[in-house]
């Protein structure tokens, strides 16, 4: 599949990756000087969503994060795996036809804590997203679609377990 | 990151090398790695947010995300910043294609 | 079938075991049991090392035999003779399996061949 | 559901069966070590093999034999392709390239090192080198030419190792695998040997190499599923979620033998290079679609 990936996007990719690398890379090591504090931001409700990530279920997180109920709608489209090849790196996807899309969040439930991702949809922004994340075991992977005010919701099972034969 | 504009919708798709530790995992000697993962990610484009995104503990190492917004074309420049759990800040710059 | 052949080579071997420890008891006459374990979990020890470089000369040591030796060191470190010389005694017998699995592969390894 | 390999339980089993043998045969005298007097011959040995996977496999494209467990398996396929679009390698293939190009303190570079430049030449690796009667590898090959340069080499199974052979690996995407036996009874003995190491079992567990890529590729073991052996090495070196991190050939085989609890020997000692030689030859032909992306 990735073999005729000698193509441009793929020297892009280097470079585009490069610089997000390099500065990464930085980023990574200037951590330790702590340099710059956290800049006011600008987007709507921009604010990290402190209580939300704390809580344990899926049920807590989802009322901390939006205050209200989802109901399951099959206009929301949940793209994840049958068994995850590796509980570290599960890529998930969500896609939505519901219109004025203003939030999208994920919630792995068994997790310590079941809030993954929070993405805030401003308009003009196509209302599907693509992510990789980490599941702890088996278990349901929910994606919330927040349209026009109102929870609409797509759960999913994903098996995880480890591989190998175990030394 | 890959910002391709196709029309007039632009995909981004964003791979940033970072560790993202959860705080919850031991190292060879035992001890707890501190929690170190990157919180909040933001896309600007024209100085307008298109895209934000909250991240928890659950996002991978080196994470990745790919979304895509309209009225963006060929050319423009796409800011990504993003601040981790320590305060600490960085941003870069990529050309739309 | 193969469990019970498994015990009878231990019982057979621990017999053994516990001749030479009395034989020991009786050369040394009173001396405390303690010494005299130590001595013994010192042969278990020197036998099981030495079948384990042998499975080291034919490229084939595992990693559980080396478990189990660590274990009768760090026990009689800590003066636990008996447990020092039950994990001797194991190292000794995986030991000895590893060097059978070296032998017989020699030759075995053609069965699953593709040809 | 998937019919899964019960290792612990099956390990019970085999020590046991061993550690019984083992009493009757100390006695029986050890059969003496007839030389392998049918011929040695590789060209026999690659058609075989490749015909074993085509017939086991008849959907999968030969080529697509490379991608490992992800020909194997649809739901599996799928994953992968979404990670290939924006790849975990790419750092280790960033850092090698710039790793590639920097010079040593000599001010030289691993271009003077090797043919080409370094260049789209890794589907000739390993090599058998017929002044040290030997096979050399590829990360063998990158250390002796830190060596040549007055510097350290690196750790066989770390990422500065890994990255080198990432980009590597990349200037040589789907060019044919092509690994030559020249007519020297020493090189016969090296495949030999390595095919003999590929088929021996090892290990408490008593598996061989063949165990899982031979007799079950396509199984699960767990949530992993087994990669036949096919064109196994075409994408060394691979990224594995498993390690989060970039694996060299020598670090997947350390860790496989481990895995059936057999104390892994040195990196780069000459059973690994010549079972290296040995796969490689085998999947002559099958395009080299190195760094890969593994669970």
């Amino acid at each position: 599949m990735n073999l005729d990936r000698t193509s441009a996007t793929r020297r892009l990719v280097l470079k585009g990756a490069g610089s997000v690398a390099l500065i990464g890379a930085g980023v990574y090591l200037g951590f330790e000087t702590g340099f710059g504090i956290l800049p006011a931001l600008a987007a709507a409700n921009g604010k990290y969503p402190e209580e939300a990530f704390k809580q344990k279920s899926d049920a807590d997180a989802i009322k901390a994060l939006y205050g209200k109920t989802a109901e399951a709608s099959d206009k929301v489209k949940l793209d994840a795996p049958e068994i995850a090849e590796n509980g570290a790196v599960v890529p998930i996807a969500v896609a939505t036809t519901l219109p004025d899309v203003t939030s999208i969040s994920f919630f792995v439930s068994e997790n310590p804590n079941a809030l993954a991702a929070s993405y805030v949809i401003p308009a003009g922004t196509v209302p599907a997203i693509a992510n990789r994340l980490k599941m702890a075991k088996t278990c349901n992977v929910i994606a919330i679609v927040e349209s026009s005010g109102k929870l609409f919701s797509a759960t999913k099972e994903v098996k995880v377990t480890v591989g190998g034969c175990g030394g | 990151m890959r910002a391709t504009a196709t029309g007039d919708t632009t995909e981004v798709q964003a791979l940033i090398q970072h560790p993202m530790d959860t705080g919850l995992v031991k190292d060879a000697q035992g001890q707890i790695i501190p929690a170190h993962f990157i919180q909040q990610l933001t896309f600007e484009h024209n100085g307008k947010t298109v895209f934000l995104a909250n991240w928890g503990t659950a996002v991978s190492k080196d994470p990745y995300v790919k979304f895509s917004f309209k009225g963006a074309n060929k050319g423009d420049d796409l800011r990504i910043s993003w601040v981790d759990n320590k305060g600490a800040t960085d941003n870069t710059t990529a050309k739309i294609q | 079938m193969n469990l019970a052949k498994k015990h009878a080579m231990k019982t057979a071997m621990s017999m053994i075991r516990n001749m030479m420890i009395s034989a020991v008891l009786l050369t040394l006459g009173a001396w405390p049991a303690r010494a005299a374990s130590e001595a013994d979990y010192k042969t278990a020890l020197a036998a099981a090392e030495a079948a384990e470089k042998e499975a080291g000369q034919l490229r084939n040591k595992w990693t559980t035999t080396e478990v189990e030796l660590a274990a009768a060191k760090k026990a009689a470190a800590a003066g636990d003779f008996d447990g020092a010389i039950r994990a001797a005694r194991e190292a000794d017998a995986l030991a000895k399996a590893s060097i059978f699995q070296a032998t017989s592969e020699k030759e075995r390894w053609k069965d699953m061949e593709i040809r | 559901m998937f019919r899964t390999i019960l290792c612990p339980a099956f390990a019970a089993l085999a020590a046991a069966a061993l550690a019984c043998v083992a009493a009757s045969a100390i006695a029986a005298s050890d059969k003496a070590d007839p030389k392998t007097n049918a011929g040695i011959n590789p060209v026999a040995d690659a058609t075989a093999f490749r015909k074993f996977f085509t017939d086991k496999f008849p959907k999968v494209k030969l080529e697509e034999f490379v991608n490992g467990p992800y020909s194997m398996d649809e739901d599996l396929h799928k994953q992968w392709e979404e990670k290939e679009q924006f790849a975990p390698y790419e750092f280790a293939l960033e850092t090698g390239k710039d790793m590639f190009s920097t010079p040593f303190r000599n001010g030289k570079t691993y271009a003077d090192c090797f043919p080409n430049g370094g260049i789209g030449i890794r589907q000739n690796y390993p090599y058998f080198d017929e002044k040290e009667g030997k096979v050399v590898t590829l990360e063998l090959a990158l250390n002796r030419c830190r060596e040549a340069n007055g510097e350290a080499p690196y750790s066989y199974v770390k990422d500065e190792m890994a990255s080198l052979t990432a980009y590597m690996a990349f200037t040589s995407r789907s060019k044919p695998m092509d690994i030559r036996i020249p007519n020297d009874p020493r090189a016969l003995e090296a495949y030999e040997n390595g095919k003999r190491y590929f088929y021996t079992r090892r290990g408490q567990l008593n598996f061989s190499c063949a165990t899982c890529h031979v007799q079950s590729p396509g199984e699960h073991i767990r949530a992993e599923i087994l990669a036949p052996a096919l064109g196994i090495l075409n994408a060394m070196p691979i990224y594995r979620s498993e390690w989060s991190g970039m694996g060299t050939t020598s670090r997947r085989f350390i860790t496989c033998n481990s895995q059936t609890r057999a104390v892994p020997l040195e990196p780069q000692s000459d059973e690994y290079r010549d079972v290296e030689y040995f796969l490689s030859y085998v999947a002559n032909g099958l395009p080299i679609s190195g760094p890969g992306a593994r669970p």
